[in-house]
């Protein structure tokens, strides 16, 4: 594989970098208060809020056990270093009471922690629905190498680049890769989620705000990797809705022809712009398509070929409504498939 | 069972053969680490196994791939070297002349071949079924498991192979005893990874 | 050891000889044991007609009686020891085993629930 | 090149491997850069060697290094020239850790690595540390001191322990030949599929990893069977096992952990390697493969890896703890409980290594309570070291400042890391840089301060003479204020979201950490040049600081009790043990340094070439794997396969001693030991400590 154009950016970084550093506190440092936010420490969501409590309850909890630690050792040395005048019992190995204390408050903090871990992973597993009287929006999201496409079954559109979402809605993502193993992340609003090839996982999330955040992939897969970001646009109802009318007016119509052209081959969002003729994309904004093929996402993940291009949304007949992901799989097609990769990988070296 | 303190694992030798005694003891227990270290390997190849059951992608299964007869052949032979091989250590252990163990042990070497020719029939049996590899996660799972055994199998013949060189060579002295004690906690070993094979790959395959 | 000594039986104690014996005993009950417990799950799988899951339990129990007999008439594992050391290391084993083992079925089979059923046989 | 023959003979190897082609044919400054970086590299592997060959030709020293090194099964020179490996091995590996610091220090939106070098650098950087550097770091130290502290001769087979060594060097002689036949993987120390799969990544390089990661694989496995089997077996009479010193303790649950958690590895790799060669369909995403298989088995092993990697160094803080603080090590009992639970629990958590896989809450929640539970065992052996110093006599040496930094960051390493075994938090956390902070956290005060530690410790008992200590404590320093510049940062990157393995950031709120934590490996460079100036001080100034009498620190177990270096055969007459801290008891009661009534023949085993014998053709043999060189991997097979069998048939297995020449050498030390002035601990690291304490006055140390 070639170089990446885009990651060669040679030159003196230094004054650049000095002006950045003068503007910025240590605590908007560590919150990251941007115009984008990138960090569950600063929740933009229940689920990254649940999780950043959690994060310094078990901070905290530890602390029970290490400070001592720390503080204690520094005062050991000092009191009993050779030459000092401090009681010295060479044979002294073992006390009762010391004892039952260094396995009883470890076993006791373990124990709030354990319970507390129990509670909290079964409270925040990615895959249960989240309580809310508004029914989820179903976003299905595909990892290629280095960008993600999102469906969005219901609209009957995708995106590319960013993500856009209703506030105050939950969200019901399906997961899946048509390449290696990827981890699909949106810090600011929960937690990451592999994405693997031929499965299907899930994910629930919601955004408590209108904003923009990073959502990104968190699985090393090749040399684009850090590339394969997005920006998620969390909008209100009226702007969701104008943004779905808007895609449906200006997408491009995605079909199999445009998947194993522009898709499917390793590039990054860019690359894909500039492959669909796209010549003024901006990174973070979004590529549009629609319609797209009514059962893309079940094609790709079942490697399937899929219906090309019927614009036919057709809300609440998706598999997600089913408890397991999918179960009715079509038999696994008889004949090896085409691999579904560049094929230019080897000649080009 | 014997009177005589067991020292090691497997077949104890005891006071008649008291040469280097203390040498075999480390050795053979050493070999007993290693085979559990290598029965690790087979029980994760197990799990490994029955995880790919459901890969077949559409290829054949156990009940088109597996033959009860030839798996009944290979084990009855498995079964018999691993006695003749019992026989052998007990020439071994109270005979003085090499006669009746050499004779033992080629009868345990030929059983061995003949397994590992059993076998390889059987494979290519399930090759001319389109029982390759390359077909399916399921039979690739089955080719990393089975054929393992069979290269043990084989690693053991040519050990034993050459052991009957050592005592051609050098007689019947204390290196060829600890190295037929350690053969046969290998080949008594070999025959018990069989029987997980042939319980779980073919007769579960074959329920 | 010369050479010469090879060519002669050696003369066996009274001991040595009800030794051998009872050894040559234990191999032919350990053959005629395992014997029996292939025969059980062979026949079973192609002659009867009972259903799967106590087929499998058949299966797995003569499969275990017989390891324990090949581990004791033929590696000669046994409980009444003073050196207990092997037994302790095949113990162990078994409890690695289990765990990576019954690990393993359980996560991957409990992987395959949550997202690719199709591969749970 | 084309035709049959060139490609029967070379297999897939060409011009273009080389690791300047690319510029060449087309060059750009970006990938002039690159090359001078991979070409530097491949030039330095080959001129290293030829160096080497060249050296020993002119110092005249073939035989010598033969005879002496190479064939020797003395378990005390394998040892060494483990930890020569392991030196070469991290050399490499630190160049590569700079270069990805500096790299993320001016990494954003851009830098000056390629993808695929950023990507052969972490990969390289993983699998050298752990296999190469770690491994055989800590296989060294135990090889050395394992069999002085229970008074044996040598391991039990010395010659498997040879192999052992052979199989480390081909894996790593396959590393490093990889700069000059490039490229190696891209896919991380832990490989994943189905990135790894031919589909993917049909080149050489995962080849390489394969065979380098096997070939260890097998050598840690057979290491792991030798020590357990020798400290069950060859012990001292009277040394039972509640009489073992810690780090002998460590050894041997070390060892476990190697004979069991070596196979999840050799066959997640095996299994991968059947995929890209023989095409089958283990891992693939097409047909019916599963990679979620290969995670479930590569962490199978890594977990009881990483304890592996841990364990040894909180025996080797054991020892060190105790002796300088002029005191039994605390609870005892305790901390060998609290090792065995460890090394049992290291078999239950591994899943904690993938709970964003899309698992039931319930199995993550197991797991990640069970991975908790180490914790106590853990922490119970900090309190107990804390104790251990509580009401001694504390003496700052060298050993002792790693001792010290690292009880107070592994702690906050261990915090981290119940941080992520909490999968809720977790879901946040993985493969971010608070990942890479944790396990830097654990695996450089933890292992590496252990291993330094150890050296300083040790060195003089190996080689005659102390390390220098001013040198070794301004490394030591500069190596704990580094390592905190280093890594900390990477613990507020992680929160904020920064994976692990990317080569470019584009958040501006992350430079001023990358800044710091590029600083902080200048440090930790610092760190190093220090080591090295106190080696080289030391050597030079060797003869103030000898050592012979053997006891520098006023030890506490027997391989304090002979001299340094020691004789081949360890201990004329072997010892006989009463108690814990056995040589410490016998100075208690005057009993060191007595002259034995007799002196027997000693049996030791013969030099022998199958270590040599099999590096050359396990490294032929990954060689040609890789390439696809077919008569060369038939070759090498054939070779091992003769080699093994040959030594089957060879008798004269083992060479003896004779009392007279036991009874001179050992008469000879002890009359060097008469002549020795012994001195009291405050002069401990002045010369006038020549290795023979004042004896201890009711157990305390003067
Ligand atoms: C020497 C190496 C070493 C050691 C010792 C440890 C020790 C521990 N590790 Fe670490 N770990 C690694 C090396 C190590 N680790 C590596 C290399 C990886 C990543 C591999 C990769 O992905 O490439 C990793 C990854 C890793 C993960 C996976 C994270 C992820 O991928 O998202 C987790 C999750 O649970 C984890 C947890 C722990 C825990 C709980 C311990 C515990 O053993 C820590 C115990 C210690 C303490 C807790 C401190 C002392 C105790 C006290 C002071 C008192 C008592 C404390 C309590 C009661 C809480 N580690
Ligand atoms: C033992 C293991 C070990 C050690 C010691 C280190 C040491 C260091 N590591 Fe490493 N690292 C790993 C194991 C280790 N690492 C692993 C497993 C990975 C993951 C790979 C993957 O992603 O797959 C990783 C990844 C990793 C990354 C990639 C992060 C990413 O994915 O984005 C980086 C980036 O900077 C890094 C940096 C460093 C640095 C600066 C050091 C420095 O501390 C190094 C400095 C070391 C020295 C300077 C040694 C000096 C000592 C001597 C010279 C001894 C002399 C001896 C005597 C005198 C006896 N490491
Ligand atoms: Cu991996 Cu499903
Ligand atoms: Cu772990």
């Amino acid at each position: 594989m070639s170089e990446q154009p885009q990651t060669s950016r040679r030159g003196s970084p230094l004054p650049w970098v000095l002006s950045r550093i003068l503007g910025w506190s240590p605590v908007t440092l560590l919150t990251g208060c941007s115009a984008t936010h990138i960090t569950f420490l600063d929740p933009q969501g229940p689920i990254a809020q649940a999780q950043r409590q959690h994060f310094w309850f078990v901070v905290a909890m530890t602390m029970i056990v290490v400070l001592p630690v720390i503080i204690q050792t520094p005062w050991i040395l000092w009191r009993y270093r050779y030459g000092g005048k401090a009681p010295y019992r060479p044979h002294w190995d073992m006390s009762r009471w010391l004892d039952v204390m260094m396995w009883g408050v470890p076993v006791i903090v373990v124990a709030i922690l354990a319970v507390v871990l129990w509670q909290q992973t079964h409270r925040l597993d990615p895959y249960r629905p989240l309580d809310s009287d508004k029914a989820p929006l179903q976003v299905q999201v595909v990892g290629f190498d280095w960008k993600w496409l999102f469906i969005y079954p219901e609209q009957g559109i995708a995106t590319m680049g960013q993500l856009v979402l209703p506030a105050d809605r939950p969200i019901s993502f399906q997961l899946t890769s048509a390449t290696v193993l990827q981890t699909f992340f949106i810090p600011a609003l929960g937690g990451q989620i592999d994405a693997m090839n031929r499965m299907v996982t899930k994910l629930h999330l919601q955004a408590n705000h209108t904003g923009r955040f990073a959502g990104k992939n968190m699985q090393y897969n090749g040399g684009g990797f850090h590339h394969q970001r997005f920006t998620v646009r969390v909008v209100d109802d009226r702007q969701f809705d104008d943004f779905i009318a808007h895609a449906h007016r200006q997408g491009q119509p995605l079909d199999r022809q445009r998947y194993e052209e522009v898709l499917v081959q390793q590039g990054d969002t860019a690359d894909a712009a500039r492959a669909l003729g796209l010549t003024s994309y901006q990174r973070g904004e979004p590529i549009r398509f629609a319609p797209i093929p009514r059962d893309l996402f079940r094609g790709i993940v079942d490697d399937a070929p899929f219906e090309s291009a019927v614009h036919n949304p057709a809300p609440h007949q998706q598999a997600a409504m089913h408890p397991v992901a999918y179960q009715a799989l079509p038999p696994k097609q008889q004949t090896p498939p085409k691999p579904t990769l560049p094929q230019d990988k080897e000649t080009s070296q | 069972m014997t009177r005589t303190a067991m020292r090691h694992p497997g077949l104890n030798l005891g006071p008649a053969h008291a040469d280097a005694e203390d040498t075999r003891e480390e050795m053979i227990f050493g070999f007993w680490v290693f085979m559990m270290s290598d029965f690790v390997i087979f029980g994760l190849l197990f799990a490994t196994y029955v995880v790919m059951l459901g890969g077949t992608a559409g290829g054949p299964g156990p009940h088109e791939l597996f033959e009860m007869k030839s798996v009944f052949i290979e084990t009855l032979i498995l079964l018999t070297s691993s006695f003749t091989f019992g026989m052998a250590s007990l020439a071994l252990k109270y005979r003085e002349d090499t006669k009746p163990l050499v004779i033992w042990l080629i009868v345990t070497l030929l059983l061995g071949v003949a397994f590992i020719a059993y076998e390889l029939k059987d494979f290519h049996t399930m090759f001319g079924k389109g029982g390759v590899p390359s077909r399916s996660g399921f039979i690739s799972a089955f080719f990393s498991l089975v054929p393992l055994h069979g290269l043990h199998v084989l690693a053991a013949c040519i050990w034993l192979i050459a052991l009957l060189g050592q005592i051609a060579v050098h007689g019947l002295d204390s290196f060829v005893k600890t190295g037929l004690l350690r053969l046969a906690i290998l080949w008594h070993f070999l025959d018990i990874v069989w029987i997980c094979i042939f319980s779980l790959v073919y007769l579960g395959g074959l329920t | 050891m010369s050479r010469r000594a090879l060519s002669k039986k050696r003369e066996l104690s009274d001991e040595e000889a009800k030794e051998l014996v009872a050894e040559r005993r234990g191999y032919v009950w350990g053959l005629l044991a395992a014997l029996v417990l292939t025969l059980i799950p062979f026949g079973l799988v192609a002659y009867a007609e009972i259903e799967p899951l106590t087929l499998y339990g058949s299966i797995a129990a003569c499969a275990i009686v017989q390891i324990v007999v090949h581990f004791r008439f033929f590696l000669h594992i046994t409980l009444a020891r003073n050196k207990r050391e092997d037994l302790q290391l095949i113990l162990f084993t078994l409890l690695i085993l289990t765990i990576m083992g019954g690990g393993t079925l359980w996560i991957l089979f409990n992987l395959y629930y949550r997202m690719m059923p199709g591969m749970i046989p | 090149m084309s035709g049959d023959l060139p490609d029967f003979i070379f297999g897939k190897l060409d011009w273009d491997t080389l690791p300047f082609w690319d510029a060449l044919k087309d060059p750009t400054t970006f990938k002039i850069i690159n090359a001078v970086i991979s070409g530097g590299a491949g030039a330095l592997v080959v001129l290293g060697a030829l160096g080497v060959v060249i050296l020993v030709t002119w110092l005249g020293k073939w035989k010598y290094l033969w005879s002496e090194w190479l064939t020797s099964p003395d378990h005390k020179k394998i040892g060494i020239m483990f930890i020569v490996i392991a030196i070469v091995m991290l050399a490499r590996a630190v160049i590569e850790a700079v270069f990805m610091r500096a790299q993320q220090a001016v990494g954003l939106d851009g830098g000056f690595l390629s993808p695929e070098h950023f990507g052969e650098f972490f990969t390289t950087h993983g699998t050298i540390m752990i296999f190469f550097m770690a491994m055989p770091f800590l296989t060294g130290i135990i090889n050395y001191v394992m069999p002085l502290q229970i008074g044996a001769r040598d391991l039990s087979f010395p010659v498997m322990n040879q192999i052992s060594l052979g199989l480390t060097a081909a894996g790593a002689a396959i590393v490093m030949i990889s700069l000059v036949f490039t490229p190696f993987s891209t896919g991380g120390w832990s490989g994943y599929p189905p990135y790894t799969e031919r589909a993917y990544n049909p080149g050489p390089g995962v080849d390489y990893w394969i065979w380098a990661v096997t070939l260890s694989t097998l050598s840690s496995t057979l290491t792991g069977i030798n020590f357990a089997v020798t400290i069950y077996k060859k012990r001292a009479p009277g040394m039972k096992l509640f009489r073992m010193p810690l780090f002998t303790w460590t050894a041997l649950t070390t060892a476990i952990l190697m004979i069991f958690g070596m196979p999840p590895l050799t066959v997640a790799t095996a299994l991968l390697a059947l995929d890209r060669y023989l095409d089958f369909h283990m891992f693939t995403s097409d047909l019916g493969g599963n990679m979620m298989n290969y995670v479930n088995l590569f962490w199978a092993f890594g977990h009881p890896e990483v304890y592996i990697l841990i364990l040894p160094p909180f025996g080797i803080f054991s020892e060190i703890f105790s002796t300088f603080s002029g005191k039994r090590i605390f609870g005892y009992p305790v901390l060998v409980v609290a090792t065995i639970c460890i090394s049992i629990l290291s078999f239950i958590v591994w899943l904690h290594h993938f709970f964003t896989m899309g698992q039931d809450a319930a199995v993550n929640a197991a797991f990640g309570i069970a991975t908790m539970l180490i914790g106590i065992p853990t922490g119970v052996k900090v309190y107990d070291w804390m104790l251990t110093m509580y009401r001694g006599r504390v003496r700052l040496s060298v050993p002792m400042i790693y001792a010290i930094g690292f009880i107070m960051l592994f702690v906050l390493g261990g915090l981290t890391g119940i941080i992520l075994a909490t999968p809720s938090v977790d879901y946040q956390v993985h493969n971010s840089l608070f990942l890479i902070a944790h396990f830097h956290n654990m695996l450089i005060p933890g292992l590496l301060f252990g291993m330094l530690s150890a050296t300083n410790f040790w060195f003089p008992k190996a080689l005659g003479f102390r390390l220098e200590e001013r040198w070794g404590r301004r490394a030591a320093y500069s190596w704990i204020v580094g390592f905190m510049l280093a890594f900390f940062p990477l613990y507020v990157l992680g929160v904020l979201g920064m994976p692990r393995r990317s080569l470019t950031f584009f958040e501006p709120a992350y430079l001023p950490w990358t800044l710091i934590a590029g600083f902080g490996a200048l440090v930790i460079l610092f760190a190093m040049l220090c080591l090295l100036i106190q080696l080289w001080v030391s050597i030079r100034d060797r003869h103030q600081n000898m050592m012979t009498a053997g006891d520098p620190w006023d030890g506490r177990s027997l391989e304090w009790s002979t001299s340094s270096p020691p004789p081949e055969y360890n201990f004329p007459v072997i010892p006989e043990v009463h108690s814990r801290d056995a040589y410490m008891s016998e100075k208690e009661q005057g009993k060191a340094h007595q002259v034995p009534d007799e002196f027997p023949d000693i049996v030791m085993p013969a030099n022998s070439a199958m270590g040599v014998i099999i590096a050359v053709t396990g490294s032929a043999m990954a060689f040609g794997l890789t390439w696809y060189i077919w008569w060369l991997v038939i070759l090498a097979g054939v070779v091992t396969l003769v080699a093994v069998i040959a030594r089957g048939f060879v008798r004269k297995t083992t060479r003896v001693i004779s009392s007279d020449e036991v009874r001179r050498t050992h008469l000879a030390w002890l009359e060097c030991v008469r002549k020795t002035t012994p001195v009291d601990r405050s002069k401990e690291q002045s010369p006038e400590n020549q290795g023979l304490p004042v004896p201890p006055v009711n157990g305390a140390v003067q």
